[in-house]
């Protein structure tokens, strides 16, 4: 079997889950790294869109930030922060990759203070586009280490919409129909929402780990699927051209 | 949010958000070929009853080609953003082709005067108006390509162009002043004219921009007719220049002074002769069937109408007449 | 004394009021006239602006269209719109001038119908960006032949605010503060609003009227100054810079 | 409106339309010379206890030496949009020249992780925060420039990011939906750098304009500063690719490579190492007491820092990494 490391596997998970076609609005790291690979497997069509004005780019490497050069770089335009947002939330943006200090069971994000807000321990960068990408964007995902810290019954700040406190609870809360969280993925196993009570629900177990390994890592009950099938490994060539052609600085996957 | 005045106007279009986002979820985001003749564009993407947006401004930059398309397919029922409308306006009053109008600018030419044909038109109560002044025309296209229902503004307020539109108005929770509210417009179908556009519909345009970007960004089906087709790696060499993003975009049509008679910047001025001619020959109902007959529905496209008016030659003319080296003083 | 028509006189006066730096959203014809007037004599820096985004051009002729090339030649911006209407809205525009089938005696302007609405007489092309430009510029003014016809007492049809129904009536209307009709600048007369009425007053003769002749041609009460000055007379050189500079093809002020 | 929530956030800046409209009334609109050095600029234009803003994204475009001015100048009490603000908030933060902030994104450079200072400075209690979204803060820009009290939006509802703010929610009137409503923020100054302006001020860039138009026109006091500075018969030969209108602007400071160590596009891109060791030095406070004595407040002026770290060899550098023709692989 092929070896890779974790960082890999979540990228090639996350890749696979970006259809040919569809739009994904990134950030910098891991979800750019999944948003090119899927580009340069089955979804040569994938557009990738930047919060700060980029859009459909011809990444020549991985940006460094969601601003610079390479975000635009042999673009179809290079417009505004106005130009994606709104974009967003008139609905022509269909997954988005984020991540923060803490979720919660219903995909609820924390990026914003650990510690109570008023006199945190430690104060993070907030919500950024964080906050508008999860409301407007059809399918929100994460991409995080599966770790009792980051998985916690109760975020110490609501930062950025999950299915907030699940059921009709998002339905009812004026931000947009029919958007919300849609993939969790991490080192250990991929989980969806259950769509009634839009808790968390491992759905796949990743190669070489057990539902109690999961659940052992996380802070909160998990919900699953009765058989629950294996995560298929990343295949040979997906490892290459994630580390050939995608990011040969190792800058995300690391050395 | 408390409605202290309601305007009596109908509001043609449905301004939630959600509905909108809904059909943009399916819309395809694949950058393909969608280059096609204006007639299989008007085939294709304007059906009877729906709610037409026109850009540019009266008779500047504005996709004349794709009016004469509408009126020559004899398109019915359509409702009509009258937004600093003129030549275009003249053209589908004369196909009769709308029902229903938000009117914040129309029958007039400028300085050139009333059409008869509008007006005629307008006042024979075949057509269902609402009042709105162009900013707020401008700001209901906004609120749609923005995905929100309304947008707050600060004209209308008071008058009978309020009265009989389609605006609340309510009090600003963070000042307490009164604001008039307008309702999201979202067309179902919308044609832009530009310079230049790639064959995925990445369009862009030299001069003012008028309402066209909120126009193109608002629209369900977006058509863009240009002078020239360019190479993608053209657009994608300089992407800061792309005002309106492909994937708005359902059609590209190659349409070669598409605005004439009106005005292209930098590229030919108005025929203000031929345009005087128009509102001269509305004043006989017999001689304007014959002129339409003569200029729209005999023509089998546009280029011919442009042949029957001067041609290659004509359009030289306003070249220079343009760039003002023809020694006219107007 | 010199020989001028009634337009040229109107021009002149116009062109009079509009003061070195300031800004102008103006329209097509005798408008435009004034402020390429005012640009040529008085008012170097006056600063024209066009509804449909032309900002600050060096007109070569007399537009034809507010939206044609002559109105961004040479320009500081080619902009929107909304790069205009927002200006004005955020208080950047001083005067604009704005005309009408029918004016009342609080300024209130009619370019929508004659007769009712519902089955007019006439259909007139309706607000434009008149309402907008009144609703937001400091000072709207109106260049318009006296005529009992045009000065009604009530309109058929109330398209762009005036001072509304006179009094506190704009000020608690909602429309942006302090701003209104300025001056009424006729073929006979200048008029411009009491302060606390907001009636229209007759504040100056132009040579040749009486008071009685402007009453006559007005259908509504005029108030006046006590005491009328005449209005001085165009010059020379405003005549010859109007007639030679500004629209030699006397489209506007007729031959 | 009936206002269903509202945020626990402080608005720092009045949203009142009138009152700044009022101040709009009173700016020159005449086209003259506004050229002057930075110090000047900043001297004139910044008082302490203004509400600042900062374009650009991050490290991108972003004025950088306005940022180094206004902590060399010892500005203090200022109100900070932290709006897509990191190596700027880093700078600003180091000066301790503000002591509230509307906080959308900061503390973090992206993926080079957070910035010590930066955080401890939030942390320490000095600073009093209002928690916002990126979009959020655009948007708020933008009433501003429309010169309305407030704009819907519909992001931050249901989340701590709408209780912690200014926001409040309410009902559409046409929808019945809920809407969060966002107050207009208008800086009481603002710096933007850009590739070219002229003399007067009207200004261009080249790249993504992140939501540098909107703070442009929301700004009480604006400064440009740019990479050169143009002749107006350049601006005017394509006044369509003007995004700032000169009547906005209040100072236009010629600083080349003003945006330094970020990334300017086509021209130059970030110098990682030098981020980098900003990052580390802020770990011990008396090494980084050093290193802003000599970066910033021991500097005469930007060049001289530029100069300190690598001058003209290093702008040739990140030229080449701008365009990837330098052979590294990032």
């Amino acid at each position: 079997m092929t070896d890779y490391n974790q960082m890999e596997m979540m990228i090639v998970i996350a890749a696979r889950e970006l259809e040919n076609g569809a739009t994904v609005g990134v950030g910098t790291g891991a979800p750019c790294a999944a948003a090119m690979l899927a580009q340069k497997t089955a979804s040569p069509d994938l557009v990738i869109m930047f919060e700060a004005g980029g859009i459909s780019p011809d990444l020549p490497e991985m940006p460094i930030s969601v601003g610079d050069s390479r975000t635009f770089c042999k673009a179809s335009m290079a417009g505004s922060m106005s130009t994606i947002m709104s974009s967003c939330a008139r609905g022509f943006v269909d997954y988005t990759f984020l991540g923060g200090a803490q979720i919660d069971m219903y995909g609820n994000l924390n990026s914003t203070t650990i510690g109570d807000w008023e006199s945190p321990k430690v104060r993070l960068p907030g919500s950024g586009g964080a906050n508008d990408f999860a409301s407007f964007c059809w399918k929100m995902m994460v991409m995080t280490p599966q770790d009792k810290r980051r998985f916690v019954e109760k975020l110490d700040f609501l930062t950025t919409p999950g299915w907030l406190e699940g059921g009709d609870s998002r339905k009812n809360s004026g931000l947009p129909e029919n958007a919300g969280p849609h993939k969790i993925i991490t080192n250990m196993a991929v989980m969806d929402f259950e769509p009634e009570s839009k808790r968390m629900r491992v759905i796949s177990l990743n190669p070489g780990y057990t539902f109690e390994d999961v659940q052992d890592n996380c802070g909160f009950a998990l919900l699953r699927l009765e058989d629950l099938p294996v995560t298929p490994a990343p295949t040979r060539e997906e490892l290459s051209i994630l580390r050939t052609q995608v990011d040969p600085g190792r800058v995300v996957i690391g050395r | 949010m408390d409605v202290l005045e309601k305007g009596s106007g109908a509001v043609f279009t449905d301004p939630d958000p959600d509905k909108l986002r809904a059909f943009f979820q399916t819309k395809s985001r694949i950058k393909k070929d969608k280059t096609m003749s204006l007639a299989l564009a008007v085939e294709t993407f304007v059906k009877d009853g729906d709610y037409l947006g026109i850009g540019g401004f009266g008779a500047n930059r504005t996709p004349i080609a794709a009016c004469h398309e509408i009126v020559r397919q004899k398109k019915k029922h359509l409702g009509f953003a009258g937004h600093t409308s003129t030549h275009d306006m003249q053209i589908l009053s004369a196909g009769r082709v709308y029902d229903r109008i938000d009117m914040a600018y129309g029958v007039g030419l400028e300085a050139r005067g009333l059409s008869g044909c509008s007006r005629k038109y307008l006042e024979s109560g075949e057509v269902k108006v609402s009042e709105w002044s162009n900013y707020a025309l401008s700001i209901r296209l906004q609120a749609a390509a923005m995905g929100v229902p309304f947008l707050p503004m600060r004209s209308m307020l008071g008058t009978d162009t309020f009265r009989f539109s389609g605006a609340v108005a309510a009090n600003c929770p963070f000042t307490g002043k009164k604001m008039a509210l307008v309702p999201a417009l979202s067309p179902d179908v919308s044609f832009v004219h530009v310079h230049e556009a790639d064959i995925y519909g990445n369009a862009r345009f030299e001069g003012i921009a008028v309402a066209d970007i909120e126009l193109a960004n608002a629209s369900k089906r977006l058509v863009i007719t240009c002078e020239r087709i360019v190479p993608h790696e053209e657009i994608a060499r300089e992407p800061h220049k792309t005002q309106i993003p492909y994937f708005m975009v359902d059609a590209v049509c190659e349409v070669p002074f598409g605005a004439y008679p009106g005005t292209m910047p930098n590229a030919y001025f108005s025929d203000e002769p031929h345009l005087k001619e128009w509102m001269a020959e509305e004043r006989d109902p017999e001689a304007f069937a014959q002129f339409l007959e003569e200029n729209i529905y005999g023509c089998k496209d546009f280029q011919a109408y442009i042949d029957r008016n001067g041609g290659m030659e004509k359009m030289r003319q306003l070249r220079r007449r343009e760039f003002m080296t023809d020694g006219e003083a107007e």
